[in-house]
């Protein structure tokens, strides 16, 4: 028997009381945790509570009236085309999206590391963006590639590269890329703060080692960078996947979910139907899947995160 | 070829401080030099210019026939252990210690072959899958020595490489690392504040004091002739003893004395203030009435030998000598130290060494 | 020799300033769509196709934002509620992230999780209860309506990220502080949060902006205009039928710049916080 | 119903009244003296914002009350209005298009204001108006604006084209697809016609235009959908030809809702479009500050095999049940409804008059801008009133951009708008 | 009182790595007590359960008459040095030496005093205004001591204090050291690898190996009567020789023989397998024909002394021999060495120590 066998064995006191003495030992680490958590329940514990108890019922825009349907609104959203569809656009919305805000993120904050002159003036316009409504960056997305007042189109056809204005958003092929363009470019502040925050507790000292170790600046990036950001990374792209997901404005602003509905995505569609429509306990029903979409990554993704020892 | 020539190298911080200052150096190629000096006198600073880590401010370093002031560090095939250990906290100790190779693309199975040989050389075996985090210091600095000897570079860069080390293993480790550098035959410059590695490991030895050169000799010479009153007091521990001496010519020679010493040499030499200096070991204990007298204050025993922290009777100025273990007098005893004139050093004013052995023989002529 | 090195420093800076400025002008072309607008008499912002620099630039809308709008009232209540948020969020984070990056307990990994929660469901759909919440405190028409959500939907973010920075930071500093005799507040206070300066400042960005930005909830839980925030200002000015978009614009543009001013604020303070290793590692 | 009594003798201009200071509920007299009333509405732009401020200003300092006056986005609007009815937090009196009616009646939401309607006060509106905010046999709010639509065309464009500016026989959808041809075929650097096909509800609303005057129709008695008739097909069709077939339109309708080519005939970059009053009067306003130059004429909306039709909307005013003050609610009504400050309204906002006496104003039956618009009325053709419209208008949007997209024949989206539109309302 | 009081204690780290074995130990009021062992044999954990910085597994830790197993280290009152500096990196030199300080409440005027003595003391007043990022690795590790001499805790503890300075200032240090340490009669446990520091500064010296306990005894006991074959071979340096050899009884005494030595004693012993040890400086070269017979391979001048590596002609062994530096043979000189039977240690099969000294003279008896 190992001394640490030995010494986890203790059998002696009972269930109750090393329940008890755990909770003394760590009363101040869940004190801590307290108002955080009660905060959290008290603010949006009843709204998300509310969703799943609409979600089995059917309520009408037009009455007052709530009828108890079960499961119905699910089981016909599974029946449902329009299911599969939002699911694959918002798919490739977020994927797309995240993908290109982390790594127009990563790309400035990298370039913004080091103390190169100038770093106050470009660290402070690269968080322009974000400090305009979202729904104003949308709307003026929507002019730049709007085919008759927007700047790109003007500048192509300065160029002569086109002969008439091209409709991005109105074309249900490219649509929401036109979209998606919009979305990175509002959140790669986002990243690009939260990189360069992670890049400046990087020790120096570990790019002098990996620099005598032969490491040329891609290996550097690769081999001390990446993995010391990864925690950052994890927190940024797994918060950014869900904002993604979840996003509203910048879709609703910019085409409304259109053309023929190829820049909707689940939210969209949640806000069309209970919202707009008025039938809340689809939309809510909507939102439930989406949750369990988003609950189920998050678990996946910080196991594949912890896989590698790593603590949570 | 990779001989490391330093040219007149300065490096001057940010906020001016001058850590080293116009240091002209060569290591030739395949040599071990063994770099010391006071904390904060510069050592790492210079070791970390030769690897590009840091920018040199003024001069020209050169590895082999080429000035490497631009060249990036990863360009310099170095490879080096930081007196910080600076191990990679997301890689365990394999990983630490294979990052490099994997890097200049080697073979897997070798990899881990000298991955694994020299774990096994320093004791760490068991601790491949671990995380720094995991490790104590000095299973820590071990990591950061392997990582270092792995790998097959041109120079060798060592800070204070050894420093957490207990003597056993230092003993074995210091071996081992001469071993690898002969074999190699690879230049290295190694830092440290260890008299032992410094004396043992040395083809030449370079004393630095204030960012300035101070001596670069093979060791014993600089132990048996110090360039100056600083080297001299610098190397050996105990330090030598110094005494303040005035010089007056007498017949046939000069008499030395200060209040406790009292010496005439056969010698020629201009007359003025010198300082004498004599090492603890050169001293002779219990040749009573015999150049310096002295009082007991503390015997401390070394185990192999006695360290006597004496009184002089002269000016009350402490004097150490070391002793054989069997001879232990008691506080209070008086004795008198004898040396021979041979083991002697004499600094003139500036602290700059004056030969007295080839004056003495040049006398005698 | 040294001219050889020259070239190459200067290569690689011009490589940097170029890869910079490129980003940048990819990151401000819609913010100079934006602004060249405003400097538009009202239609050309129409016409077709666009003109990439206003024909005829004129101030007269930033004249007309400040004669006719509360932009100035806006951007006051845009600061109590982002302040307002950001204090309370970071009260509320800190203690938790710190709790979850110092101990192991029982139930830590569900709690992170379910702090992820909040977020996964759209602030659209969770409005409608939220709502009845807001009413059930008493809040509605009070900042703290705004506030109190913007908390909550800023938390879950605050609390990871933190959560993450404060792993980094070594526990032998902490250790050495408790040894110095520091309580757990001091440590927090005096050791922890001085070097998590970058994090913190990028939290505080985020929650600043993210309240600052809010429209919905001010949309939702506040009717009286005088506790209008700047995006609902912008936004007071949609109309039914004709929207004054040269005005939503520059008014949009005046509220960056107290943003600016903070943002060059914040950036000094990081710069004055990037200290880095006294721990042998 | 009964006696108008309750409103008695008042011209609902100003001091009749004095009586509201003690309506109902006065135990909330207590505290300061000052009581509130909740205004709601939507899209109050610049334009009329001072109306507003002016009037309630005026309306407190009567009554010595304050108003609480808000104006929500038409974006959030349906949400803002749907989550303070949900969460009683309704306001007193709120304003919006006469369409929701249904649904909030549905709540219980809206109180019943027969006793205005049916009262004198009710005079002032003419059968059709006055009928716009019945449903279910009561008036649940008052008619508070309307408008309707008319065919905008730029004379500058005509004349470049060769077409004759001030007889441009546009009487019929083909006349109008002629004249575009030929603009189209000129050297007018500008499109012809301007096409909604955004997914936005004014798509729905531009495009109906042309399927009831193909004779189709959205509902039928019933209730039922009918989308796919042949006539609402051959509507879809020339609606859809026009950009795929003729090219006449301005490129890349898909990207275009009914703001955008109204800015962009506004700005002389298109030869026509169907558009409302404040059109032509944002064009006059361009025109003082020399911002635009050009002419345009008003004709009406085109006439189809079927006959002609204008869509006609009205935004009502109503009393939500959950106030607590109801009598000032009517008295807020009351008070705008002075003739004085109905006419600023429908001047200042670009909105048909709804009390008929301001409609008969010389002002509008004089001014070139307006008589069109007034003239249209007999055309006025109102959406059907359903409560859950807006899903309905989504799937007819959604038809439209399928054909416009060519994704899909006009025939096959409507057949499969008329399916999804017949599962859904069952 | 400050005693400190280790019962039974041992550490189990996460991953089932036994640090610390049951460890018992008392450390009188104001005793000054040295920590030694190899690296990785539990002493930085053994201090770091002392200071309350890790839990203990097993046992019970006191201080005074008070078991603080459950005492939180900001109450316990101690002042530490970590092996790591765990210098503050965004505190100026001064701010860090004042710390603990300022948050007991010191006056301003006071704390200033002490930081400045300390500082001066410690050689590094130039830098109370820098940042630890600004410092050399010696000047760090000075501050870290700073930051504990400052204060007046009723416990230090001291991980390597020394380290990273070179010999001169380590000197001067370790006095500095004793006489705080004496001045404030502090209790102190001070970890080290440095031989002479654990020699001269100890009261009393640990001998940890593999998280258990070797000995505790001043350290001329250390030295001379080594309780087992892994304390002869750790204290020391270079390390005692050993040689095995096999006890057979003769005529009035015992032979212990091994190819390399045959030596007849007049002692009474069992018979069976022993270890024999010599330390290198109590060889006697020279004596040809006397125990043992050897070849030079090496010879290394230390200055004060030579280090010779030779080979033993029966078995090829490697035997360590210091000494007088005048004594200078040459490689493949052939030396015979002796040593004097009271020199001598002897340890049976399990390692332990055979009291040779003690049993002669029972046999002389
Ligand atoms: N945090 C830890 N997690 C797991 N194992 C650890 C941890 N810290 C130390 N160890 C292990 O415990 C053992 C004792 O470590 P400790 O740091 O006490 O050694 P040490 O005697 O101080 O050595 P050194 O002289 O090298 O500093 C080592 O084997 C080490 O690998
Ligand atoms: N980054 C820095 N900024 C400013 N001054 C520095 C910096 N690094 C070192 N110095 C200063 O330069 C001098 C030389 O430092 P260096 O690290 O080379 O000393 P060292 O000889 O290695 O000392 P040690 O033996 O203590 O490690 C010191 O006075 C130190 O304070
Ligand atoms: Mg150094
Ligand atoms: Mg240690």
């Amino acid at each position: 028997m190992s001394i640490a066998e030995e010494y986890t064995d203790t059998t002696d006191d009972s269930r109750f009381e090393r329940g008890l003495t755990y909770l003394q030992r760590n009363s101040r680490a869940y004190l801590l945790i307290a108002p955080t958590a009660l905060f959290l329940l008290a603010v949006v514990g009843y709204p998300i509570l509310e969703t799943f108890r609409l979600s089995l019922y059917q309520s009408p825009a037009d009455s007052n009236i709530e009828t108890f349907v079960g499961l119905q609104h699910y089981a016909e959203i599974v029946d449902s085309d329009i299911f599969y569809r939002l699911l694959w656009q918002t798919g490739r919305w977020v994927v797309v999206g995240v993908a290109g805000k982390t790594i127009m993120g990563l790309l400035i904050a990298v370039h913004l590391k080091g103390d190169i002159r100038g770093r106050k003036f470009f660290r402070t316009a690269f968080l322009i963006p974000w400090g305009i409504p979202y729904a104003i960056s949308a709307v003026v997305f929507r002019w730049i590639e709007h085919p008759q007042f927007g700047y790109l189109n003007a500048i192509l056809l300065k160029l002569g590269l086109i002969e008439q204005g091209i409709g991005i958003l109105g074309n249900p092929d490219i649509a929401w890329l036109g979209v998606v363009v919009a979305d990175i470019w509002i959140g790669t502040p986002f990243m690009a703060i939260i990189f360069l925050a992670g890049l400046q507790s990087i020790p120096q000292e570990l790019y002098e080692a990996a620099a005598i170790d032969g490491a040329e600046r891609w290996h550097q990036f690769r081999y001390i960078t990446l993995p010391q950001l990864k925690s950052v990374i994890l927190i940024a792209t797994l918060l950014s996947t869900i904002w993604t997901f979840v996003s509203f404005d910048t879709i609703w602003t910019m085409t409304g979910g259109g053309p023929i509905s190829t820049t909707a995505t689940l939210v969209i569609h949640i806000y069309q139907v209970g919202l707009q429509n008025g039938n809340l306990g689809r939309g809510a029903a909507y939102s439930v899947i989406g949750f369990l979409f988003l609950f189920v990554f998050a678990i996946i993704y910080l196991r594949v995160y912890t896989r590698g020892g790593d603590e949570l | 070829m990779s001989e490391v020539t330093l040219s007149n190298v300065s490096k001057v911080y940010d906020d001016d401080v001058l850590a080293v200052n116009e240091l002209s150096l060569t290591v030739s190629d395949g040599e071990f030099v063994v770099v010391v000096g006071p904390s904060g006198c510069g050592k790492s600073t210079t070791l970390r210019m030769i690897a590009g880590l840091e920018t040199v401010t003024a001069g020209e370093i050169a590895i082999g026939d080429e000035v490497v002031n631009d060249v990036r560090p990863q360009d310099r095939n170095i490879a080096m252990v930081f007196q910080s250990y600076a191990l990679y906290p997301h890689m365990t100790v394999r990983e630490n210690m294979s990052f490099g190779l994997r890097l200049s693309g080697e073979y897997d199975e070798q990899i881990d072959e000298r991955v694994e040989e020299a774990a096994e050389l320093l004791e760490i075996s068991d601790l491949l899958d671990d995380y720094p985090k995991q490790l104590s210091g000095g299973q820590q600095q071990r990591v950061a020595l392997g990582r270092a000897i792995v790998r097959d570079p041109e120079v060798f860069l060592m800070d204070e490489p050894l420093s957490n080390l207990d003597a056993k293993l230092r003993t074995q480790m210091r071996t081992e690392i001469q071993r690898i550098q002969e074999e190699l035959d690879v230049t290295t410059i190694y830092v440290t504040h260890d008299q032992t590695e410094a004396m043992t490991m040395a083809d030449h030895i370079v004393i630095l004091n204030g960012g300035e050169l101070q001596q670069v000799d093979p060791p014993e010479q600089c132990y048996d002739e110090p360039n100056n009153k600083f080297v001299a007091g610098f190397i050996g521990s105990p330090s030598m003893n110094f005494f303040d001496v005035t010089a007056t010519a007498i017949d046939g020679g000069t008499r030395f004395e200060s209040p406790d010493v009292a010496l005439d040499l056969g010698v020629d030499i201009p007359t003025g203030d010198y300082t004498l200096g004599v090492r603890p070991e050169d001293f002779v204990a219990g040749r009573a009435g015999e150049y310096i007298d002295t009082v007991v204050d503390v015997v401390e025993p070394m185990g192999s030998d006695n360290f006597l922290y004496l009184e002089t009777t002269g000016s009350s100025m402490e004097v150490v000598a070391r002793v054989d273990s069997e001879y232990r007098p008691h506080r209070g005893d008086e004795i008198s130290l004898g040396f021979d004139t041979d083991d002697m050093h004499l600094f003139n004013a500036d602290g700059e060494r004056v030969a007295v052995t080839e004056l003495q023989t040049t006398e005698s002529v | 020799m040294t001219m050889a090195g020259h070239d190459r420093s200067g290569l690689r800076k011009v490589r940097l300033y170029g890869v910079l400025l490129a980003l940048l002008g990819v990151m401000m072309l819609p913010f100079y769509t934006m602004f060249s607008s405003t400097l538009k008499p009202e239609n050309e912002i129409f016409s077709a196709p666009a003109t990439l620099v206003p024909s005829d630039p004129t101030v007269q809308a930033y004249l007309d934002v400040w004669t006719q709008t509360d932009v100035l009232l806006w951007i006051g209540n845009s600061f109590v509620i982002s302040l307002g948020t950001v204090a309370l969020t970071l009260a509320l984070a800190i203690p938790a992230a710190y709790s979850c990056a110092r101990n192991d307990f029982v139930g830590k990994r569900t709690f992170l999780l379910s702090v992820l929660v909040v977020q996964m469901f759209a602030p659209v759909v969770l409005i409608v209860g939220l709502f009845d919440v807001i009413t059930q405190f008493g809040l509605f028409n009070t900042y703290l309506a705004v506030i109190i959500p913007a908390a909550a939907f800023t938390l879950p973010f605050n609390v990871w990220m933190l959560y993450g920075y404060f792993k980094t930071i070594p526990v032998a500093l902490e250790e050495s502080a408790r040894i110095d005799g520091a309580s757990q507040f001091q440590i927090l206070t005096k050791i922890v949060l001085p070097l998590t300066k970058p994090a913190l400042v990028a939290s505080i960005t985020y929650t600043f902006l993210y309240a600052w930005n809010r429209l919905l909830f001010v949309l939702t839980f506040l009717t009286d205009s005088a506790k209008y925030n700047i995006p609902r200002g912008v936004f007071s000015m949609v109309g039914a039928l004709q929207t004054d978009w040269r005005m939503m614009l520059t008014v949009s543009v005046i509220g960056i710049i107290p943003l600016l001013i903070l943002f060059a604020f914040l950036e000094e303070y990081i710069v004055a916080g990037m200290t880095a290793g006294a721990v042998k590692e | 119903s009964g006696g108008d009594g309750g409103d008695g003798g008042s011209g609902d201009g100003d001091s009749g009244d004095g009586g509201s200071g003690t309506d109902g509920d006065g135990g909330d007299g207590g505290d300061g003296g000052s009581r509130s009333i909740q205004f709601l509405t939507m899209g109050v732009g610049d334009n009329i914002q001072q109306y507003f401020e002016e009037n309630n200003a005026a309306f407190e300092e009567e009554y010595g009350v304050d108003v609480e006056f808000t104006s929500v986005t038409w974006d959030n609007a349906r949400q803002t209005v749907n989550n303070r009815v949900d969460g009683g937090q309704a306001p007193d009196v709120s304003r919006w298009p006469a369409r929701w009616i249904p649904q909030l009646v549905g709540k219980d939401a809206l109180e019943p204001l027969d006793d205005m309607m049916d009262g004198e006060f009710g005079q002032k509106f003419s059968e059709g108006v006055a009928a716009g905010t019945m449903y279910n046999g009561s008036h649940y709010g008052v008619p508070w604006a309307a408008s309707n639509k008319c065919l905008y065309y730029n004379k500058d464009v005509f004349e470049t084209a060769g077409l004759d500016p001030e007889n441009p026989s546009l009487d019929s959808w083909d006349d109008m697809l002629s004249a575009a041809q030929q603009i189209r075929d000129s050297d007018a650097s500008v499109p012809a016609l301007g096409l909604a096909g955004a997914d936005a509800i004014e798509t729905g609303s531009q495009y109906y235009h042309y399927h009831w005057s193909h004779g189709a129709d959205l509902v039928n008695d019933e209730g039922l959908p009918v989308v796919n008739t042949d006539g609402a097909v051959e509507a879809l069709s020339f609606y859809t030809d026009l950009h795929l077939e003729h090219g006449v339109t301005q490129s890349s309708p898909l990207s275009s809702t009914r703001q955008d080519i109204r800015q962009l005939f506004e700005n002389g970059d298109l030869g026509m479009v169907i558009g409302h009053v404040y059109t032509g009067l944002n064009i006059e306003s361009a025109k003082e500050s020399g911002d635009v130059d050009f002419d345009y004429g008003i004709v009406q909306v085109p006439e189809g095999p079927e006959g002609r039709y204008s869509l006609f909307t009205i935004d009502a005013i109503t009393v939500l049940s959950q106030s607590e003050h109801k009598d000032l609610a009517r008295d807020l009504i009351r008070f705008y409804f002075d003739e004085e400050r109905r006419f600023q309204y429908s001047k200042q906002k670009g909105f048909l008059p709804v009390v008929e006496a301001v409609g008969e104003r010389p002002y509008f039956s004089d001014s070139k801008n307006w008589a069109p618009f007034v003239e249209a009325s007999q055309y006025a053709r109102a959406r059907p009133k359903l409560s859950n419209f807006s899903q309905f208008n989504d799937r007819m949007v959604q038809a439209i951009q399928e054909a416009l997209a060519d994704q899909k024949t006009p025939q096959k989206a409507l057949n499969d708008a008329q399916s999804d539109l017949e599962d859904a309302m069952e």
